[in-house]
């Protein structure tokens, strides 16, 4: 059998791990260097394995089975498909910049890294598992650490914060092992074996009652986590709190958790269910977008902006998927790539600020553009991203999100509303992003100069890392967008092969 | 004689605990801490003859029966009885009391269990219930010095002997009803001849008395204050293995003899089991220390025990059997880390955890991951066995209780965080210094960790040995 | 003529006095009677059953015996630990015993 | 050349990241480098112009070529290709020859400048962008630009970050047109959605033989809203008054000749599909009129060089806007291109006087004349460009667009574009007679500029003169023959419409001598006689305030009305939930007494109501 590419990804950060283990904990360089050694290798095995994806061929590869627990039907199966793999690189490319962007780390840094790469071993699994068993068991891993990360090392109500976010995600997600079992014993009436492997669980022919309760289920359990409005607080606070890389990670990757879920455990095994529910989603996902940036736009700490602009674009990822089509899907996995590097990158910078001037309080600031023109480039960038400017991935991926959802042309209400004004609706929400990154921008960058903030240094040296690597993910993918979208696609054609081979029923309203 | 050797597992139990009684009289005190060592080295060799008994299956004099489902709960209550030994020892010194009756009555409490494991037959039942109750009785009042010690045994006693009082006056009925105490006989009556108002007021009975034993709310009150007034092993072992062993019998009767009113006690324990749940966590959300936190957790597990009996099928006997065997770990894991705890600073009180991670890394991350354990998080063994419970129920198609039932281990989180949270994010107080923890509970805590890491990453052997015995169970 | 249904009433009255004696003494050790007078409620049972149903096998009468040895040995040890707390707090009554709660 | 046309924006997209990485400091290095860019961009312009006119490319036999930048197997096909017909030629040749003498002018304008090489770096993004907008084939690639000239203007804008000023006039620059983008995207959605397709011809063909009418005029108008605010028309001008905060060159380029001139580019592109429309052409034309007539009354009374010029920019656009409202895609496009020549000398005029006296206020300037004799003349020659004086390139211009109002019969356009005219020449000779006439003020001691500055301006002067002859009446082959839609219709000169607009423009200039040619009282007495209407022209009709109050109060307030909403209504029900199972948690831990003979009566009341539940059917039974 060819080498387990997929595994070795998630394993690297355990091994990095088990070394951490036994350095001792005055060493912190060399503490800092194994993490990023693991993380890296993490990343470049991400890369190779999504140069060597065969897009043309599609479908799941790199896979990888081992029995795990036969009477249940659980398999240790791993492979990444087009829809998986993006997120993977993802995950890689946050995690080791976010190693990076915590290199000024110095209060128990030891535990800090453990636990940051036991978190990121979790979310891995996440995206290469193709047994749903697995794929829940990773999810769950991942939130204990993080909420250590964020008690421990967190800033602004942390302790507050962290228990919230913990609590959310947790019981979000005992829906959706619910929903997961249920399917699971569903499936195994039907097929006579049990399995959890998702590929054979999407050959079953659920019954429409059984739909609408499962992916209802999944929608609560995953919708959490995108977080969907109005289950949405623990991310401004999650993030406001946490530490730098963990914000990284948490806005950047954890969140996509959420969207990958509910279109790998949801969309794809209830395409009825979703087609049910699809209305009721598309409308959340305008409060997200529009509500969030607005609320966005009165924060008064930089980290809260970022933490609701991430619920407001998430709620474009929303939309994606409440429109149900290949366009809108293959925005939404674009979206929810863009968006992690994105904002990843505006915790980096937001953390590199903070770090050295000890306040995130907007009105404080101002003219910082003098002091460290590199930071205020990189955000200007970032700020560019999210309201979507062309050449920036972003914007492929929202432009592809409101064509896909502008392009279905459904009745709601009886006729009353229909979905294109939801989508345009929350197409307007650009204006709003605009507005107020815009003016986060100017009031902390742009004006004349404060002598107060003199003594802060312009991000150098491996500071520089995570700026560089992410704003150059973000042109290189906004640049040459179908090195994205081609092998995105590859994994959202089966879905929506599903989604038009199901009944065409109609939504909830 | 072929017979006596289906008992030599009870045989050698009993000869244990009476040699460790004579030791105990005759060795000098200087050196008695041996005893604890005699103790634990005997344990594990019945565990190993145990474990070897594993797939022995039999029937003695008609009426005890040797079989896979009653012998996994002994190796079960022979490994909370080694871990509760090992993690005796120091916490035993400290009470400063003839450490040989202390460690005989340990083993002689284990031979109550594994009757009550085994008995196929209400006399037998009773005996081991009350071999049992009786040792652990004297285990709790076994600090002599504090007065709460007292009062948890005296609470217990009489409120034990009342709980059996019922119990018996079930059984009696039963007896009554059927005409035999030998179990499958009642289940072959009732099967005959349905039913009578007699039977079902024994009935209720019964699983009053059960319910005792395994702390089912309402029937739990005794639990709290005597896990608290216990010495803290003796607390540990009382949550896992009496509660196991309750679970055994249960099991053994309701399944055995009256599978034909399963219809009525479904719903009585389904009752049960949500008002145990519902409250063991809510309750245990205010409490300040450690071990009656653990109290009101480890009523809260016994409501999911309950959603297995709950199921009424094969999969929920071996999901109750894979839980309450990792349960075992889980708790004396907790436990084992409080006493250590305790033995250094000499208190209980979760805000005195502040900062035990900075002092002692490993006894922080046992009682952590134990906690985790039990609330159910993976890659922790806790979470498979929930997984195995709640795919049981919803396989019965109570999603609802599911739900109810997962969202009450999301409340679990929330207690167990924050004495995660005191542990981890609080700091140490000012002159600390790291806590001591002596090798032989080091190992035993280390020991305990790996495995509900194994069982939670790798549970499959375990879980093939619980569903087989539980499959043995229902098809003889 | 007496028939198994006096002899089960008995018991019940007995079951429930007991009850009644362990539930309101204040005295730990009348509540201890209190729980010997359920035993022995049960014990007639046993016996009355036993005679009426197979006068031949002695099943109930053994399973009385055993009732009222472990009784015994319950009432030692409950003694015990009254003595023991009474030597405490010189005074035996359920009342006081709640150090331990909530 | 023109297989080679997409070289031309690739030049300085080239350039930037040069610039910006490497050269960045090497100041004079970097301007060499922008300006050799942009150089041979022009030189392929000329080419391609010289092609398409000798091989006979005409609009209906456009070249076009493209590959697939983004697909979807049979859903979607964006393309980046190039479309070179005689409109995208002269667009090409405008841009890279006001572009190369802007940059050649801002050499000694910004020289000093600590920005000095990102400047050149921002102009030469903004070059690249504008050409990719005007060789794009399709509505995509189109929008893909636009959004990019936005983000440059926004840079340039706001180049003087320090500046609070220039950082708001950024802000509101980039999100007043992000708002007509807004529409302009759901306008092209809209097409796509009908269509299938973004390439301009698959529409152009296409569009002609569509029947959902409804359908295409929402289109067409979401279109239309891209324009709007790309060309500063009314409602959505208000951001190209304040882009004056912008380094004047960039004003020259930007706001004045090229980017402004977008969105009248885009619907000469998108002509087809408005021509389809009288209704939407009707609005096009009123919008453009009304513009044109109220920046036109706002222009008179502004006291600031650059803003006076910045609302005559205005007011031309609307021009241009109301020439493609009437029909006369010919027209706009003619006036597009001369007003781009004079407008960009007119700014760097202006920007050659700040530069020498640090000043922008016309009333304290005055005599300009005596110490900057080529900046003057060539400021009043552009002037009069604009005014509309014959021969002179604006002339022409103007002329055709008033032509065609009135000869497709909108008398009322007519009427006043005509006024338009007058209040024009009023203006511009109010600015040169204050500013350039008259005895020099104190403490003012003006210089002329270098050569890199007053060279352009020679050779904008020149082109302001001649370059509306390519479109004069009697050249039989001329621009309207080249640059059309439809038909090429070879107009007639319509002698009273000319000699018209030739005696308001006279009239105007020679109020403007009689008001502020020699001193005079007259002024103020007007402003009080007409209190209200000064001020309120003065206060630019108030809308920047009405917008200020809409942002402000409305959207803000209930922002914050959302935050409350979330932090309190939101949060308070979820963290309610966590209260309430804590303190249940309390309460019922009070169950817990203590005391054991409750314990045993709660067990023995609970056996009771179980062994009732249980006997309840058995009961029940014996009732019945």
């Amino acid at each position: 059998m060819s080498f387990p590419i997929l595994t070795a990804i998630m394993l690297a950060p355990v091994v990095g791990l088990l070394l951490i283990l036994v350095i001792p904990e005055r060493e912190q360089l060399t503490i800092k260097i194994t993490a990023a050694a693991a993380t890296s290798v993490s990343l470049v095995l991400a890369i190779l394995a999504y140069v060597l994806y065969n897009k043309g061929q599609g479908g799941l590869q790199f896979l990888q089975d081992i029995p795990w627990v036969p009477a249940f039907g659980i398999n240790y199966s791993v492979g990444v498909d087009g829809m998986s793999l993006p997120l993977v690189l993802l995950t890689a490319i946050v995690i080791f910049t976010g190693v990076f962007a915590s290199w000024d780390m110095t209060k128990r840094v030891k535990e800090f890294f453990i636990f940051l790469l036991m978190l990121v071993t979790g979310v891995f699994g996440v995206f290469i598992s193709r047994d749903l068993f697995f794929f829940y068991l990773f999810f769950e891993v991942a939130v204990i650490p993080m909420y250590l990360l964020i008690g421990i090392w967190g800033s602004t109500r942390k302790e507050y914060a962290a228990m919230k976010l913990t609590l959310y995600l947790l019981v979000g997600s005992a829906f959706a092992l619910i929903g997961i079992i249920a399917t699971f014993l569903y499936a195994a009436q039907h097929l006579g074996q049990a399995t959890f492997d998702i590929q054979t669980l999407a050959t079953v022919k659920y019954d429409l009652g059984f739909q609408k309760m499962a992916f209802f289920l999944m929608l609560i359990g995953f919708g959490v986590l995108v977080p969907i409005w109005p289950l949405h607080l623990w991310s401004p606070d999650g993030h406001v709190a946490a530490p730098t890389a963990v914000s990284m990670l948490h806005a950047g990757v954890l969140m996509k958790l959420g969207a990958y879920g509910l279109i790998r455990a949801g969309v794809f095994l209830f395409p009825e269910g979703a087609r049910y529910w699809a209305p009721l989603i598309a409308v959340l996902c305008i409060v997200n977008v529009v509500y969030g940036a607005m609320i966005a736009m009165v924060q008064k700490d930089l980290k809260f902006v970022i933490g609701y602009s991430s619920v407001s674009h998430m709620g474009y990822v929303l939309l994606g998927i409440a429109a149900l089509n290949t366009l809108s899907l293959n925005g939404a996995v674009a979206q929810m790539f863009a968006h992690g590097i994105m904002t990843a990158l505006f915790f980096a910078l937001v953390g590199n600020v903070y770090h050295k001037a000890h306040t995130r309080e907007i009105a404080r600031f101002g003219g910082l553009a003098h002091q460290m023109p590199r930071v205020a480039a990189g955000f200007l960038i970032g700020g560019l991203a999210s309201l979507g400017l062309p050449g920036l991935n972003n914007y492929v991926a929202e432009f592809l999100i409101f064509m896909g959802s502008f392009t279905r042309d459904q009745a709601l209400l009886g006729g009353l509303l229909s979905f294109r004004i939801l989508s345009i609706l929350a197409i307007s929400g650009i204006v709003i992003t605009a507005t107020y990154i815009l003016r986060v921008v100017k009031n902390t960058f742009f004006g004349p100069r404060k002598p107060e903030w003199d003594h802060l240094e312009d991000a150098h040296g491996v500071e520089m890392v995570p700026v560089v690597v992410l704003i150059a993910t973000l042109l290189l993918f906004g640049l040459l967008p179908s090195l994205q979208i081609d092998v995105i696609n590859s994994g959202i054609t089966p879905i929506v092969a599903k989604i038009e081979a199901a009944k065409a029923i109609g939504g909830i309203f | 004689m072929a017979a006596l050797s289906l008992l030599t597992i009870e045989i050698l139990t009993a000869v244990l605990g009476l040699a460790l009684l004579a030791i105990g009289l005759l060795v000098p005190r200087t050196d008695r801490r041996g005893i604890g060592y005699v103790a634990t080295a005997g344990l594990a060799g019945l565990l190993i003859v145990a474990f070897g008994m594993r797939d022995v299956s039999g029937v003695v004099l008609g009426g005890y029966v040797i079989d896979p489902f009653g012998t996994y709960f002994k190796i079960l209550f022979l490994a909370a009885a080694i871990l509760t030994a090992v993690c005796s020892f120091d916490y035993v010194e400290r009470m400063g009391l003839n450490q040989g009756e202390y460690y005989a009555l340990l083993v002689l409490a284990t031979l109550g269990m594994m009757i009550l494991a085994s008995a196929g037959e209400l006399i037998s039942l009773y005996l081991g219930l009350e071999l049992m109750t009786i040792t652990f009785c004297i285990l709790v009042a076994f600090h002599l010095s504090d007065a709460r010690s007292a009062e948890a045994g005296l609470k217990y006693i009489l409120l034990g002997a009342m709980s059996s009082a019922i119990l018996l006056y079930g059984l009696s009925l039963a007896y009554g009803a059927s005409g035999s105490t030998v179990i499958k006989q009642i289940g072959q009556v009732v099967a005959a001849s349905g039913a009578s108002p007699a039977l079902i007021l024994g009935t209720i009975f019964l699983l009053a008395g059960f319910a005792f034993k395994v702390t089912a709310v309402p029937f739990h009150m005794w639990s709290p204050d005597v896990y608290e007034g216990a010495p803290t092993p003796v607390t540990g072992f009382l949550s896992v293995a009496s509660k196991a062993a309750g679970f055994a019998a249960l099991v053994r009767v309701f399944f055995g003899a009256l599978p034909d009113l399963h219809s009525f006690w479904v719903q009585l324990f389904m009752a049960l089991a949500i008002l145990t749940m519902v409250l063991g966590n809510l309750v245990a959300i205010p409490q300040t220390n450690i071990k009656r936190l653990l109290a009101y957790s480890s009523i809260s597990q016994a409501g999911y025990l309950l959603l297995g009996v709950v199921s009424y099928s094969v999969l929920g006997i071996g999901a109750i059997m894979y839980y309450a065997m990792l349960y075992v770990f889980g708790n004396m894991g907790a436990f084992m880390a409080a006493t250590a705890f305790y033995n250094n600073e000499g208190s209980d009180e979760i805000k005195d955890y502040a900062g035990l991670a900075r002092r002692s890394p490993l006894v922080a991350a046992v009682m952590l991951f134990s906690m985790l354990s039990l609330a159910g998080i993976p890659p922790m063994a806790g979470f498979v066995g929930k997984f195995y419970l709640f795919t049981a129920i919803i396989s019965r198609g109570y999603i609802w209780l599911a739900i109810l039932a997962i969202l009450m281990s999301m409340v679990s989180v929330y207690y167990y965080l924050m004495v995660a949270r005191a542990m981890y994010l609080g700091n140490p107080p000012a002159g600390s210094q790291p806590v001591r923890v002596a090798p032989g509970l080091q190992v035993a805590m280390v020991v305990s960790l790996l495995v509900l890491f194994f069982l939670g990453i790798y549970p499959t052997p375990l879980t093939n040995y619980a569903l087989n015995s539980a499959m043995t169970f229902f098809m003889p | 003529m007496i028939t198994l249904n006096h002899y089960l009433a008995l018991g019940g009255l007995l079951f429930c006095i007991g009850l009644f004696g362990a539930l309101a003494k204040k005295n730990a050790i009348g509540v201890l009677m209190g729980i010997e007078l359920m035993l022995n409620a049960v014990n007639i049972n046993l016996v009355a059953f036993n005679h009426y149903l197979e006068p031949a096998r002695v099943v109930g009468q053994v399973f009385a015996i055993f009732v009222i040895v472990v009784a015994a040995a319950e009432v030692a040890v409950g003694l015990a630990l009254v003595l023991n707390i009474y030597r405490r707090r010189l005074d035996s009554n359920v009342d006081d015993l709640n150090w331990l709660r909530w | 050349m023109i297989k080679y046309a997409w070289l031309i924006p690739v030049f300085p997209a080239l350039a930037f990241p040069l610039i910006v990485f490497v050269t960045r400091k090497v100041r004079l290095l970097s301007a060499l480098v922008a300006i050799a860019a942009i150089g041979a961009s022009f030189v392929m312009a000329t080419g391609v112009l010289g092609e398409v006119l000798l091989t006979g490319v005409t609009m209906d036999k456009p070249v076009e070529y493209a590959t697939t930048w983004l697909g979807i197997p049979g859903l979607l096909k964006i393309e980046a290709g190039v479309l070179v017909d005689p409109l995208t030629a002269v667009m090409l040749l405008v841009v890279t020859l006001v572009a190369l003498l802007v940059e050649i002018y801002s050499v000694g304008y910004m020289h000093g400048d600590p920005g000095f090489a990102t400047f050149f770096g921002y102009l030469s993004l903004f070059s690249a962008s504008m050409l990719g907008l005007v060789v794009a084939n399709n509505y995509f690639m189109i929008f893909f630009f636009w959004e990019l000239v936005g983000l440059c203007s926004y840079l340039l804008i706001g180049f003087y970050y320090h500046k609070s000023s220039a950082a708001r006039a950024g802000l509101k620059a980039f999100v007043t047109n992000r708002v007509a983008d807004f529409g302009f995207m759901l306008g092209f959605f809209f097409l796509f959605a009908a269509f299938g397709t973004f390439n301009f011809r698959e529409l152009a063909a296409a569009i002609p033989s569509y029947q959902n009418t409804a359908f295409l005029t929402l289109a067409a108008v979401l279109v239309f809203i891209g324009p709007i605010g790309k060309s500063a028309q009314f409602p959505l001008h208000v951001w190209l008054p304040d882009a004056m905060e912008g380094p004047t060159p960039v004003s020259a380029l930007i706001h004045a000749a090229t980017m402004v001139a977008a969105g009248v580019y885009l619907l000469a592109r998108a002509f087809v599909l408005f021509a389809s429309l009288p209704g939407v052409m009707l609005v096009i034309a009123y919008v453009g009129g009304f513009t044109a007539l109220f920046a036109a009354t706002i222009a008179v009374t502004q006291r600031d060089i650059k803003r006076i010029l910045a609302y005559s920019t205005v007011s031309q656009l609307g021009y241009m806007v109301m020439a493609m409202g009437v029909g006369s895609m010919t027209a706009g496009m003619f006036h597009l291109m001369t007003h781009a020549f004079f407008k960009a000398l007119l700014f760097l005029g202006a920007g050659s006087v700040i530069h020498a006296l640090e000043e922008q206020d016309i009333f304290r300037m005055g005599g300009l004349y005596k110490d900057m004799k080529v900046t003057a003349s060539t400021f009043i020659i552009a002037a009069l460009s604009l005014a509309g004086l014959p021969p002179l390139a604006g002339f022409w211009s103007k002329d055709e667009i008033l032509a065609a109002a009135f000869g497709n019969g909108f008398t009322g356009l007519y009427i006043l574009g005509t006024l338009v005219a007058f209040l024009t020449a009023f203006y511009m000779f109010r600015l040169i007679f204050v500013a350039f006439f008259g005895d020099r003020r104190a403490g003012l001691h003006a210089h002329e500029s270098p050569l890199t500055m007053t060279g352009p301006l020679l050779v904008l002067a020149a082109l302001s003169v001649v370059a509306g002859f390519v479109g004069a009446p009697f050249v039989s082959h001329g621009f309207s023959t080249f640059v059309y839609y439809g038909e090429p219709h070879h107009v007639a000169p319509n002698y009273g419409v000319m000699f018209l607009s030739v005696a308001v423009a006279l009239a105007g200039i020679g109020l403007a001598w009689l008001l502020y040619g020699r001193p005079s009282d007259v002024p103020e007495k007007l402003a009080q006689r007409y209190r209200s209407i000064y001020t309120l022209l003065v206060n630019k009709y108030y809308i920047d305030e009405f917008y200020q109050w809409l942002f402000r109060r409305v959207a803000l307030g209930l922002a914050e009305a959302f935050n409350w909403n979330d932090r309190h209504v939101v949060d308070g029900v979820f963290d309610g939930v966590g209260d309430v199972t804590r303190i249940s948690g309390q309460k019922l831990r009070l169950l817990q007494t203590g005391n054991l003979q409750t314990y045993a009566l709660v067990i023995f009341t609970a056996v009771v109501i179980l062994a009732l539940w249980m006997a309840a059917p058995v009961l029940g039974g014996v009732v019945q």
